[in-house]
């Protein structure tokens, strides 16, 4: 079965990054795809690479950016979500000009259409926020 | 699920505007989700029912009046506006406090209908229950 | 020696206002602010809870974040007075110190 | 066809597991994550709604979050069952759609 | 208020443990307030009294676990922790429900005694209302 | 009077911000001080440059930042919230081995100490958040 996975909360504030982590870990295990992970709302803000966990807490991007890259997810962070956050990647932040970008590896900034075909193209979407 | 064919997608709104970012990003996602020509409702429940009420003036905290969109969208063919009877009661509202949204329907000679449906707890179970994707917001 | 609560949440969500009821001393003052102006409403499923309260707290309530969410002042319980944001500090003033119920 | 729920709030905090409680179907599933597991305790406020809807919806709880909060299974109502984040995907599987009470 | 002297603290803590973040960060802020000799105390109210709560273990959703935390905090001279009777028992909860945490007396010999005083609603009320500076978690 | 204000909510996402801000202009044109206004929690992320919200929305870093240089406020980010969620000045970034920092101008960022000396300091602490 495919799941549809949507990630609507920052990370470290909120459980719904980390719910949402160990659900798609458990999906992949038992055999399932999760072609796509979609950053919604704050949620977009797991996607920058400049956070600094303490060293005895988990490193909630890392997580992610090697789950994507070992099972081949595709991590999009919202654009329209994403500039009014301050979440930017290298074109971005040349387009809005501004001087430096924080997008984290593994994860690409797109539109909300991708949220919709995610909707469309996967059996179940499982919605984690607050 | 209908792999080829047209999914049923249900945009759940349960929280209050402006104190939280979610009833706009909600309505964000909706006005792009309009060009995928899925068959789309919205639900109004809770705290959500507040989204759609007459006379929002943001001026005075500076803060993004996001209201009026909801009158365009049935320009988007988007005009299935389920509204809680039981929430709007519980927060001293009826449907008079809502806005007034309206389409143009093309397969009744154009004519303008109201969008919005004031429907009953159990109706909106119903109504959720019916549905491919659900967003919640 | 009194204190000003600010609630900012709806009633209707969480229960932040029913806490905030449940604690306040005499002579306090309630201001409600951002999605926690919809208690200043009359004729809801709160406005008692709130009406109860006003003999011995003074409620407040936010203008401009009424405003933003089409309140009109009509609506408001008896006995709930609106201030600005220049209403706001004042109270802070009057006060002794500021409680937010989060 | 039926539908799995998520609450991931407290109910003694938010209104979450009581609306969803309100809009389930007979034959749905709830399943209580994050703060929501709180929701899964006998001899509390709002154990009584859990209790009555019990007979209509099946309840679930995450494991990993009910231990996370210390609350051992001694203290679950009686027919909430326990789930790992592999049922929890189980759970998706089986019903037809998710609903996410947020 | 005082200008130069001792104010009063107040940490009202409201929220569960790790469905959000403000527990630990609130607790991280006591931590480092201990070190400017105020009086201090905690108030764990409503879902707050979760945070003490005895044999929390993590390891499953692999976030950090914060509540031995707690116990050292009697090192750092914060030893009132005020934990509500009426939010213990809406939730099923009793005193033994909560950790052990102690600290040594300096006035009484070094004598190790509980930190934890449950108190009713009204004495809450009137401990909040007997503060300098309230931090609202 | 003084005050000290503490934001615990991210810009856009909860309306605290706003909040935190009409009341600090309300305070100050009453003829009051505000010495410093404390970012936590999430309110750190109110201190990122990168943000680009729409055109017809305020731009609320660009208002904090306006209205710190025009009366002196110390607007105080907390270094442990700013790390777990990606919040670095030049000094962090090159501490922490990244490339790339993203505090807006008028910002610092500093330990909680800070917090607690503006509640000893000032007359009154107000908070804002969710």
């Amino acid at each position: 079965m495919k799941f549809g996975i949507v990630v609507s909360e920052g990370p470290y504030t909120h459980e719904a990054s980390d719910t949402a982590y160990n659900f798609v870990k458990a999906a992949i295990e038992a055999g399932h795809e999760v072609p796509r992970v979609f950053f919604y709302h704050d949620g977009v803000n797991v996607g920058t690479r400049l956070t600094v966990p303490p060293q005895d807490d988990r490193n909630i991007q890392v997580n992610w950016t090697n789950l994507a890259k070992e099972h081949g997810i595709d991590l999009v962070v919202c654009i329209a979500a994403a500039q009014r956050r301050g979440i930017l990647d290298e074109n971005e932040a040349k387009r809005q000009g501004k001087d430096a970008d924080n997008i984290a590896e593994g994860f690409r900034i797109s539109g909300l259409g991708q949220l919709i075909e995610m909707g469309i193209q996967t059996d179940r979407l499982m919605m984690f926020g607050d | 699920m209908m792999e080829e064919g047209v999914k049923k997608f249900l945009y759940v709104n349960r929280k209050a505007p402006y104190g939280t970012i979610y009833a706009l990003e909600a309505l964000e996602v909706v006005l792009i989700g309009a060009a995928f020509d899925q068959d789309v409702s919205l639900a109004f429940l809770d705290d959500g029912v507040f989204q759609l009420t007459r006379d929002q003036n943001t001026d005075g905290v500076g803060v993004k009046n996001f209201s009026p969109t909801f009158r365009a969208l049935g320009d988007y063919d988007v005009n299935k506006l389920y509204v809680e009877r039981e929430s709007l009661e519980e927060r001293g509202l009826t449907a008079d406090d809502l806005q007034e949204i309206v389409y143009e329907d093309e397969d009744d000679d154009w004519a303008e209908k109201p969008s919005i449906r004031i429907i009953s707890r159990a109706e909106m179970a119903d109504l959720m229950h019916d549905q491919d994707v659900i967003l919640s917001f | 020696m009194s204190t000003l609560h600010t609630v900012n949440k709806s009633p209707f969500a969480t229960q932040s206002l029913l806490s905030c009821i449940n604690h306040v001393k005499d002579g306090d003052a309630i201001l409600l602010i951002e999605d926690g102006v919809y208690g200043a409403a009359a004729g809801t499923g709160v406005s008692d809870a709130v009406a109860g309260k006003a003999g011995s707290v003074k409620f407040y309530v936010l203008g401009p974040d009424l405003e933003a969410r089409g309140i009109p002042a009509t609506r408001l319980l008896e006995g709930v007075e609106v201030v600005d944001y220049a209403g706001f500090v004042g109270l802070a003033v009057e006060h002794d110190r500021a409680q937010a119920w989060l």
